[in-house]
């Protein structure tokens, strides 16, 4: 139905990433951004204008932001000055997914990509999530993207066999790569024991199994193929995207089916022409703003079969299939950007660059977003160097 | 960085809201406040039967809006989770149960509360019974919450 | 006499000649019973033969019948007449009964008759809405308000009227009564039109059919203070759910070092911007970075304090607060300032003093009044002034 | 400058609105939303199934609802599909288009089907506008969009007679527009004769902007079903109508630099230079046939048609008052009433886009155009006097 990306292929050129932070309090969004900017600005040297960045898409939040048009504010900081500007008004990742058809499309060569996001500036961001349901049925029962998750980890769990055990086994992991992750917002080491000992915060999720408050910021700068070596001798070529959408209503979904990320994996495999990530994806980063999520996802990418996430984490499957070698979103990334966080990491491996946890040989990697409660919609993207 | 200058401003983000519950939600709400019935859609051609109500079947996009069935007032609890955290927009005291339940006679299980119990006395499988909100609540809840059976 | 839905069984029956349709009716031949029970009710029998019909109130037996209808109470037979009671509930609950042949009601009846509607009440002039305004008043929302407010309105039904809130207590009189707020001028058919809801209020101040003479915002506020007008016999409509709600999210907004150095300069009641490094323009308030050059600034000077009036919004209309209903004081002016000693690109947005607001105009020199006491905040400068 | 060039060809082929008004009671945003929806897939001949991809957006905080693509899934058609919820203010609508065409014409993607929104009744507009400003500084200052400084601007230059005569002509004949428009939210019946009469007796709000000047509050929805090329030559239910280019200008939040004693170039010119260079226009004026312009205010309109247009001096006033962008004159403004008549905020400018097809298609009833339309061009506005512009095309043969 949908012609593949074909010959044509989009780079992307150079990535920067902010240290994540439980309490950014003495900056501005324009301050997170600028350090970003400027970070780009060294590695590629890229103007705005014509000839240059013509683009811009960003990534915000006005609930975030507390701000109507989120990227209102920072346009300064972007250089969206007498420039096209687009906001992603959705987590990150899908902003790459967009770029890449920007740039095949013809309209513009160079996009630049910025995406920032203070969760410490809100008093809650269950709060926040909470205006992500319905006013009637979902807002007024209490839901949000929280105790959502906590209704879908006890189903998967049921399901997959996973255990308490298992979560403490996965987040214990995270901590131990986000050690060597210097952008990482929680890094200090913690030993199973001390996860399983953590306060319960809907059950089954513990205060530990969930993603600390975080605040980050994120750019990329994309190319198409043939202006992108004016930006970098080593590319990362976007060969596959795709995103899908699953049922609003919980009790529309089945929980712990995936639906939505086989579809979006399916159809990402599908442009980038490969037969599926377990073959190809040399690193995976996945977006696993809980524990329970880093089997289910991988499971959704079709690294284990269907209600083996347990089995997954037995048999060493993280390690085996390098997921989340920054520490992964458990690590701490704030949520609408967290995927971008994934992207840039998936091309840091690929460039080479990932420092203490670079991979040798790195080929293909994957990384993955979700947005909406408990997994509604997700997002894939293949790189390949 | 200089820190000297920084600081931080508290303040609030607030703004009022008056939210259309619509012609379709509002006669499922009304049904639960006079006559204390829930009521479902029915897709015929998905052969599912919907709570909460929406017009149309997001899987087949028939409009389904005249296809009322009623459905029980009570139900199996088939998922829950347990809320250990109080904010400014849970609506019972922690720790509570968010439980998923089928009514009976529909398809799709509804999100809701499930009080009068312990939380550690819930399971899956779990028969509950709806108590409905003694006022007009405009909301869902209209039933306060779940009870066991 | 009850009156259910804004009539009464009997009007039903009455009104049945005028609403028979001959032509309709040329082969029928039946007799329908009605019995109705509880108050207001009674037993009727109509006979309809070869285009023409009869209806009779009867006491004791209703004799042969081809159907007969029984209805529980008079609510009911007004409430199914009119569709506001579903007759299949009707019937189900056992309020409304048929005896005999149901399809003949069913089929026959509405086609030999026009539907029945209920008698429309006097039109209602605007003088009548405004006598009863002090009936709708609603202490609870006018607490604390003393507001006086008139009405002129023209034409057939109208007049002229002064509404004074004042201690909790509302006052309608004829006549205006010159220390009213705000007087509203209008068409007394429009002034109907906007209080039955058939006119949209905004479309008519829009459009000139309202004219307001003193203090928008009193105007804008006169409905707080009242229940809605509701005309006598209203239709009863479906009922559409709503649900207010108001969000409320704490926010810890940081300044950065760029702002927190403005605040800083305010303290000592200096007005700094940044200037950038490539194109020398002055930013002020100062910026993490120039937009159009993309770079840091990180060199300040002091602006000012004196400048001229470039630009100017004098406002008459203050939006209220959304949260309280709170409305500022108008008019006032946001003027925009050059600084002495700043860049050609940039002026500097503050508001006025209200005393120098008549002789504001462009190219006025102007000069910044500080509080007392300077903290560091937004209310360290107090407005700009007229430099004579 | 660089030639435009496009992967492949990008054609609007369903158009479909709900009916704009001050309320909408009876739905919830979900239904309002799915009510254009069915009319766009009914006006293409289309059906959920043919759609590979929903682009969705609006503001949030104007109904406070976050991230409303996922509740709107229900009414979308999103489920089980792609989707992408990009914003911009309010341009969104116009940048759905954008992003579609984008989307389509690079070849991942042949059906999209695009849905901009508000129900402005559900929230509090001014206090969702006055949250864009900055909390720190510019949040005491602002109410909401409300703003003479153009106003202003236009009496410094030609005086005052003229530009607030100028102002009520071309209200009066934007609400002349909208009462041949039944869609159109307000439609008032205004005559030019009451001009004088408006000109006093409209409430003031700010320096010379009355409530005549402003635009309406609306709730209400568009969707468009763009395709590509190919999917087009397959047959299509009404004419297609082709997307020729688009553009988008933007500029930094601080209005400091826009009353100093330089005055910067508008994003209007500059996204209008860029976009008709590039695509060989130089005389837009004589080029299009229409203009559908975003016009949230009287002052707004009258000094942006010179912007927009590339005219000088006081060219623009002269063509107003000649009836040049009256429905008969030489390029007709606002066929529909424009935004001065009807404004659910994140709909507005998709339906400046959609205005514009329906005259290409000569599909807009009423308030069709007499004369052919083959050119046609459709702006957005938002944010801090941004734009989006596009073209639209009768033949895909630029």
């Amino acid at each position: 139905m949908t012609v593949g990306v074909g010959k044509k292929r989009v780079a992307i050129c150079a990535v920067a990433q902010l240290k994540n932070d439980p309490d950014l309090w003495h900056t501005r969004f324009q301050g997170m951004l600028l350090e970003i900017l400027e970070d780009l600005q060294r590695q590629t040297g890229f103007r705005y204008g014509e000839g240059g960045v013509e683009q811009i898409v960003s990534v915000s939040d006005d609930f975030f932001d507390a701000r109507t048009i989120s990227n209102n504010g920072v346009q300064d900081v972007l250089g969206g000055q007498y420039l096209a500007e687009e906001k992603m008004a959705q987590e990150g990742l899908n902003a790459i997914g967009y770029a890449n058809a920007v740039i095949l499309s013809g309209h513009k060569d160079v996009v630049l990509i910025m995406g920032h996001c203070k969760e410490s500036q809100g008093e809650s961001r269950n709060l926040i999530t909470n205006c992500g349901f319905d006013p009637f049925y979902g807002r007024a029962v209490g839901l949000d993207y929280l105790n959502a998750a906590g209704l879908q980890a006890r189903a998967y769990m049921a399901k997959s066999g996973l255990t308490d055990d298992h979560l403490a086994r996965i987040v214990a992991r995270s901590r131990q790569w986000a050690a060597k992750n210097p952008y990482a917002n929680a890094r200090e080491t913690l030993p199973p024991g001390k996860v399983k000992a953590s306060p319960m915060l809907c059950d089954p999720i513990r205060q530990l199994h969930a993603y600390p408050v975080s605040d980050g910021a994120v750019g990329l700068l994309l190319a198409s193929e043939e202006r992108a070596r004016e930006y970098t001798d080593r590319p990362v070529w976007i060969t596959g995207f795709a995103n899908a959408m699953d049922a609003f209503f919980f009790g529309d979904r089945d929980l712990t089916s995936n639906f939505a990320l086989k579809k979006a994996a399916a159809k990402a495999c599908e442009r980038a022409g490969i037969r599926d990530l377990k073959g190809a994806a040399d690193v995976v980063e996945v977006m696993d703003c809980y524990a329970y999520q880093q089997p289910m996802w991988m499971e959704g990418l079709g690294f284990c079969g269907d209600g083996e996430g347990a089995r997954f984490i037995d048999e060493g499957g993280p390690g085996k299939y390098r997921v989340n070698l920054s520490g992964g979103a458990l690590a701490g990334n704030p949520m609408i950007i967290a995927g971008l966080y994934r992207a840039v990491e998936a091309a840091l491996q690929l460039k080479g660059e990932a420092g203490d946890h670079q991979v040798p040989d790195a080929r293909c990697a994957v990384a993955h977003s979700t947005n909406g409660p408990a997994g509604q919609f997700h997002s894939v993207l293949i790189l390949e160097a | 960085m200089d820190l000297k200058d920084c600081f931080v401003v508290e303040a609030k983000m607030a703004l009022p809201n008056q939210f259309f519950v619509g012609r379709i939600g509002s006669r499922w709400i009304i049904a639960m406040r006079d006559q204390k019935k829930i009521m479902g859609l029915r897709c015929e051609k998905c052969g599912v039967t919907y709570v909460p109500p929406r017009e149309q079947c997001h899987r087949c996009w028939s409009w389904i809006a005249d296809n009322w069935v009623e459905v029980g007032t009570t139900g199996e609890l088939v998922n829950y989770t347990v809320v250990r955290y109080n904010d400014k927009h849970t609506p019972k005291k922690a720790p509570y149960v968010l439980g998923q339940i089928r009514l009976a006679g529909a398809d799709t299980p509804l999100t809701h509360i499930v009080g009068d119990v312990d939380p550690a006395d819930v399971y899956p499988g779990m028969k509950v019974q709806a108590v409905f909100a003694d006022g007009p609540v405009n909301t869902l809840m209209q039933i306060d919450h779940f009870r066991p059976l | 006499m009850s009156r259910y839905y804004g009539t009464t069984v009997d009007d039903i029956f009455d009104t049945m000649p005028e609403r028979f349709q001959p032509q309709e009716a040329k082969d029928v031949d039946v007799v329908v019973g009605y019995e109705c029970g509880g108050e207001g009710g009674g037993k009727w029998r109509l006979k309809v033969r070869e285009g023409a019909m009869a209806v009779e109130k009867v006491e004791g037996d209703l004799g042969p019948c081809t159907a007969t209808v029984f209805a529980a109470d008079a609510e009911t037979f007004i409430g199914v007449t009119l569709n506001k009671i579903a007759a299949l509930d009707a019937l189900t609950s056992g309020k409304l009964r048929i005896t005999g042949d149901a399809s003949l009601l069913m089929n026959l009846l509405p086609r030999i008759f026009k539907p029945y509607r209920v008698p429309g009440p006097a039109p209602v002039t605007a003088r009548d809405i405004v006598a009863g305004m002090a009936d709708r008043f609603r202490p609870d929302k006018a607490a604390g308000v003393s507001l006086k407010f008139a009405y002129d309105l023209t034409g057939e039904g109208g007049g002229r009227f002064t509404v004074a809130i004042a201690d909790g207590r509302c006052r309608v009189t004829e006549g205006l009564e010159k220390d009213a707020a705000v007087k509203m001028t209008m068409e007394a058919s429009t002034f109907v039109g906007l209080m039955t809801g058939t006119m949209d209020a905004t479309a008519a101040f829009t459009s000139g059919k309202v004219r307001i003479d003193g203090d928008m915002g009193a105007a804008a506020a006169t409905g707080r203070y009242f229940d809605r007008y509701v005309p006598p016999d209203a239709p009863r409509v479906e009922e559409l759910l709503s649900l207010k709600k108001v969000t409320s999210i704490d926010q810890r907004f940081a300044t950065g070092p760029v702002m927190g150095k403005w605040f800083a300069g305010l303290r000592e009641r200096k007005l700094l911007a940044n200037v950038c490094p490539v194109c020398r323009r002055t930013m002020i308030h100062p910026r993490e970075v120039c937009a159009s050059c993309h770079v840091r600034a990180g060199e300040y000077v002091e602006l000012g304090p004196e400048g001229y009036v470039t630009n100017y919004d004098l406002v008459y209309y203050a939006s209220p607060d959304p949260l309280t209903g709170a409305v500022r004081d108008t008019p006032y002016a946001c003027a925009w300032i050059m600084l002495d000693g700043a860049s050609p690109e940039e002026a500097f947005a503050f508001e006025i003093k209200k005393e120098d607001l008549p002789r504001l105009k462009i190219g006025s020199r102007v000069r910044p009044v500080w509080a007392e006491k300077t903290v560091g905040s937004f209310r360290d400068l107090l407005y700009f002034e007229i430099i004579d | 400058m660089q030639k435009h060039r496009k992967n492949r060809n990008v054609a609007i082929i369903g158009i479909g609105q709900t009916a704009l008004s001050s309320h909408k009671e009876d739905q919830n945003q979900v239904e309002m939303v799915a009510e254009a929806v069915r009319n766009a897939l009914e006006d293409a001949g289309k059906t959920i199934d043919d759609i590979d991809c929903v682009v969705h957006g609006n503001m949030e905080l104007f109904e406070m609802q976050f991230q409303p693509d996922m509740w709107h899934a229900l009414g979308c058609g999103s489920y089980g599909k792609e989707e992408y919820r990009i914003t911009t203010g309010g341009t969104v609508g116009a940048t759905l288009v954008c992003a579609s065409d984008n989307l389509v014409a690079s070849g991942l993607y042949d059906t999209v089907l695009c849905i901009g929104f508000e129900k402005l009744q559900e929230g509090n507009t001014t206090g969702g506008i006055t949250n864009m400003a900055d909390p720190l500084w510019f949040r005491n200052l602002q109410t909401g969009a409300l703003t003479s400084t153009t106003a202003m601007e236009l009496i410094q230059k030609f005086g005052k007679e003229r530009v607030l005569r100028a102002a009520m002509k071309y209200r009066i004949m934007m609400d002349k527009h909208a009462m041949l428009n039944p869609r159109a939210h307000r439609r008032l019946g205004l005559e030019y004769d009451q001009m004088e009469t408006l000109m006093e007796t409209s409430p003031q709000l700010v320096g010379e902007l009355r409530l005549i000047h402003m635009c309406s509050q609306s709730d209400g929805a568009c969707a468009m079903i763009l395709t590509s090329e190919d999917r087009v030559r397959e047959g299509t239910a009404k004419p297609p109508v082709w997307i020729r280019d688009h553009e988008t200008s933007h500029r930094e939040e601080n209005m400091s630099n826009l009353y100093g004693a330089r005055k910067p170039k508008s994003t209007h010119r500059d996204c209008a230079e860029r976009l008709f260079a590039r695509n060989g226009i130089t005389d837009p004026l004589g080029y299009f046939d229409v203009f559908e312009m975003y016009d949230p205010s009287a002052f707004w309109a009258v000094d942006w048609l010179g912007e927009f247009l590339l005219l000088e001096g006081d060219e623009h006033l002269r063509l107003l008052e000649a009836g040049e962008f009256d429905l008969d004159g030489k390029l007709p403004v606002n066929p529909s009433g424009g935004v001065i008549a009807s404004n659910p905020i994140g709909a507005t400018a998709m339906l400046r886009i959609a205005e514009a097809a329906l005259q290409i298609r000569g599909d807009a009833g009423g308030h069709q155009i007499k004369k052919e339309v083959r050119h046609a061009l459709a702006s957005g506005f938002g944010g801090s006097l941004w734009t989006v512009l596009m073209i639209l095309e009768k033949e895909p043969n630029w």
